[in-house]
């Protein structure tokens, strides 16, 4: 169902988020297309990374001389820190998103729901890997939001009116970006903020009525990018 | 008392046996007590119950453990990248208790700071909370309870004979909550240094908590996932 | 964001207003925000909340808010040692909650850290438990909740911009704790230093905890009850 | 009624204290009576003073020279410490107590009662001071010991079968030192453990069936060392 449409690229949906980040703000990346975040924020953005292995301040890659195996992401992944970074033991880590410190949660996932939903960890009968730190990421950011690509390869939409795998989190979800376009959780609908040059609400997969439509605070609306 | 400080492994976990719940200390292979795991597998003891966030990864760490089926039940958060333990898992070899990660951490450090239990949002609505005690504050939540062990296993960076220990860059991870939360806490350190040495107000972990120190050897500290940067 | 940084406390406390909850750093007179309390002294907000262990002590520290009618609550552990709150404890001019000294430490952390609820035995079977929920663990407990404020007001020996912040000997006690738990975290330090200028592992509270930073002046530093060795 | 006994003097009954800790030990000390345990420690008894303002590793008193304001104990007095000291965090300092990692903890008190509970911090009517930390402190460590003089100024014992003034812990205490001997609560009565010299059971100031007695190690009975 995808195949032909002009979906957005990994790095533009990665640019989406980008434009959302406050200067100075505080980030939580999860493993999978949000990381790539860390490597796309323009240098004069402040932005202070977490990652819930115990460290604030994550700034890139180390080069083969800096490279250290005691220093690394929560994807297990070799990493650098900027000037101001500090390191911190996971309950500490893990209190840093559950008390409301982290401005904003990035995470992959597998489905999400108009309700807000998250499903990221399992699938029922398949390889199991474990939540990780997931179930606890989904509690506690000011804003949460989900990266994920807007269809299965089955051609299946992963936004869904509620999710029909095991969850992540009840309704914790505030914004999903796909490569189709930008979406906010309202209940019984998501309301579309923003879609990729292109496309249109009936391609998104799910029926009209899942979707509302918002202004954006330019008085554009979202409908004038599309051909619908 | 006699001495904290032991010659090595095979001094320090003289007294480890079938059946113990065992703390692992380490995110996936970083921090790992290398030393430690090594003589548990030389040791060839059964049954243990390894409380450790990975349980191994890519085949080292704890895996050595798992490949010489030591392990017959598991608490942890991630088992992805650990084809030994997913493998014993399906088998239904090793029971896995898969626990959030945020929630793990903290029930660890209950253990050690005597909290008999506590409310957390994390798991509200889902598989997690079944069976558990839900209850609304400002969010729902559900009643999590403190998971301590026999045995903890740690690896520092520096460590004095009284026990104190410093650890560097991201290897701290669980290691100081386990050090709290273990009836035995035995740690291996790169470097044992003199009573003082780590500055009294830059102590990661107060030396009560810290049974027993032993001088590591041949650290191997690999790298599981190397990323650079483009030069 | 705008920088974290501030001229000085009549910069930094900006917003204060009658009724806030605030939250103050400091031992008896060990650690204590001595700029910041001085600021609000010249404010004279009204109503204040007031949580902190001692709520000042030997007239000085919050006693200087005490004298000046400041303060209309208080939740401490203990008030011996500090006249001033004792007088309007009796003339029931400020109402104090007394806490355990460790379950108030533990509910500013879990304020902090997002935890709903713990379970403590301190203070089962006595007046503190009375109207909480008991539960028996391994001992019988009662239920505590957390304790946030609207404001903290810290004192930490360094700092830097992003608020990373190193306490020096016994002058971090509730600290690092009540700058977790308030929506909004003032800090006063002794030296106002770089970025990375605290070695990251030394941090002892991570820059996002704190909210606004200021290079303190004038500092008392005053001992209550010297004693020296014998010589 | 305790005018003319031969009472232990506060260094007595500091040294039986003294003689219970082992070497390597680590000791909570309470405001009061406790602290002067610190300066009775021999040299050769390598012990681990904790005060729960946040420091492990008291060693006495500073000097003029080294006098820092930022280093005091529990009790705000002025302190030093040993090699190998470490300071902490008010939460982590009360988890080392909770979570029993002190191997002892000595306490002043009020009241102490057959049953093992504590009454230290308030007595209704008259000056409050607060509990501090002695309701945590109570809890967690392996033994919990209190000092107190064995009778009030009034004459009246202040080993009870239950006490009478507002509790700080239930059923906490190990053991307890007076000016007149170590006793332990056994639930309805106190097992005498030592009696200072020439002091005879009568003289205890409770009936007859509030003593036990109980041999030492050694085959002798602490009533050989009355009059009685």
């Amino acid at each position: 169902m995808s195949d032909n449409l002009p979906l957005w690229s990994k790095t533009e949906m990665v640019d989406e988020v980008v434009a959302m980040l406050d200067h100075g703000a505080s980030l939580n990346l999860g493993i999978g297309i949000p990381t790539l975040i860390a490597e796309r924020i323009p240098p004069d953005k402040e932005i202070w990374i977490h990652s819930e292995n115990g460290v604030l301040g994550v700034s890139g890659r180390p080069t083969r001389e800096t490279v250290s195996p005691t220093l690394i992401n929560a994807g297990k992944e070799t990493i650098s820190v900027r000037k101001g970074a500090s390191y911190f033991d996971s309950a500490t880590s893990f209190g840093m998103i559950r008390g409301g410190h982290i401005d904003v949660c990035v995470l992959g996932g597998m489905q999400v729901d108009a309700e807000g939903s998250l499903a990221n960890w399992m699938i029922p009968g398949k390889k199991v890997t474990g939540m990780g730190g997931a179930m606890d990421l989904v509690h506690g950011a000011k804003m949460i939001i989900v990266m994920l690509t807007h269809f299965s390869k089955d051609g299946d939409a992963k936004l869904l009116h509620r999710c029909t795998l095991p969850l992540t989190g009840k309704r914790v979800v505030h914004k999903v970006v796909t490569d189709c376009g930008i979406f906010t959780p309202m209940g019984d609908s998501f309301r579309i903020e923003k879609l990729a040059p292109g496309i249109t609400y009936d391609q998104l997969g799910l029926p009209l009525k899942m979707w509302t439509r918002s202004l954006f605070q330019d008085g554009s609306e979202p409908w004038e990018n599309t051909t619908d | 008392m006699t001495s904290k400080v032991y010659a090595n492994a095979v001094a320090a976990l003289f007294d480890l046996r079938d059946g113990i719940s065992l703390m692992s200390g380490g995110f996936g292979l970083c921090g790992i007590p290398e030393n430690s795991i090594q003589e548990i597998r030389r040791q060839g003891i059964k049954n243990i119950h390894a409380i450790s966030n990975n349980i191994g990864n890519s085949g080292r760490g704890l895996a050595w453990l798992l490949k010489q089926k030591q392990i017959s039940a598991a608490t942890c958060s991630y088992v992805g990248g650990n084809p030994d333990l997913e493998e014993q898992m399906l088998a239904g070899e090793v029971q896995v208790t898969l626990v959030p990660q945020g929630t793990f951490s903290e029930r660890i450090r209950a253990a050690g700071m005597g909290i008999r239990g506590f409310y957390t949002p994390a798991g509200y609505g889902t598989l997690v909370a079944e069976g558990k005690e839900e209850r609304v504050f400002d969010v729902p939540c559900i009643l999590e309870l403190p998971l301590g062990a026999d045995f903890a296993i740690i690896k520092a960076e520096r460590g004095d004979r009284f026990g104190n220990l410093w650890f560097k860059e991201t290897a701290r991870n669980f290691s100081p909550l386990m050090a709290m939360a273990a009836r035995v806490t035995i740690v291996e350190v790169e470097q044992l240094v003199e009573l003082g040495e780590i500055e009294p107000e830059n102590v990661h972990v107060p030396g009560v908590f810290v049974q027993r120190i032993y001088q590591g050897v041949d650290y191997e500290n690999a790298i599981e996932i190397p990323m650079y940067a483009e030069q």
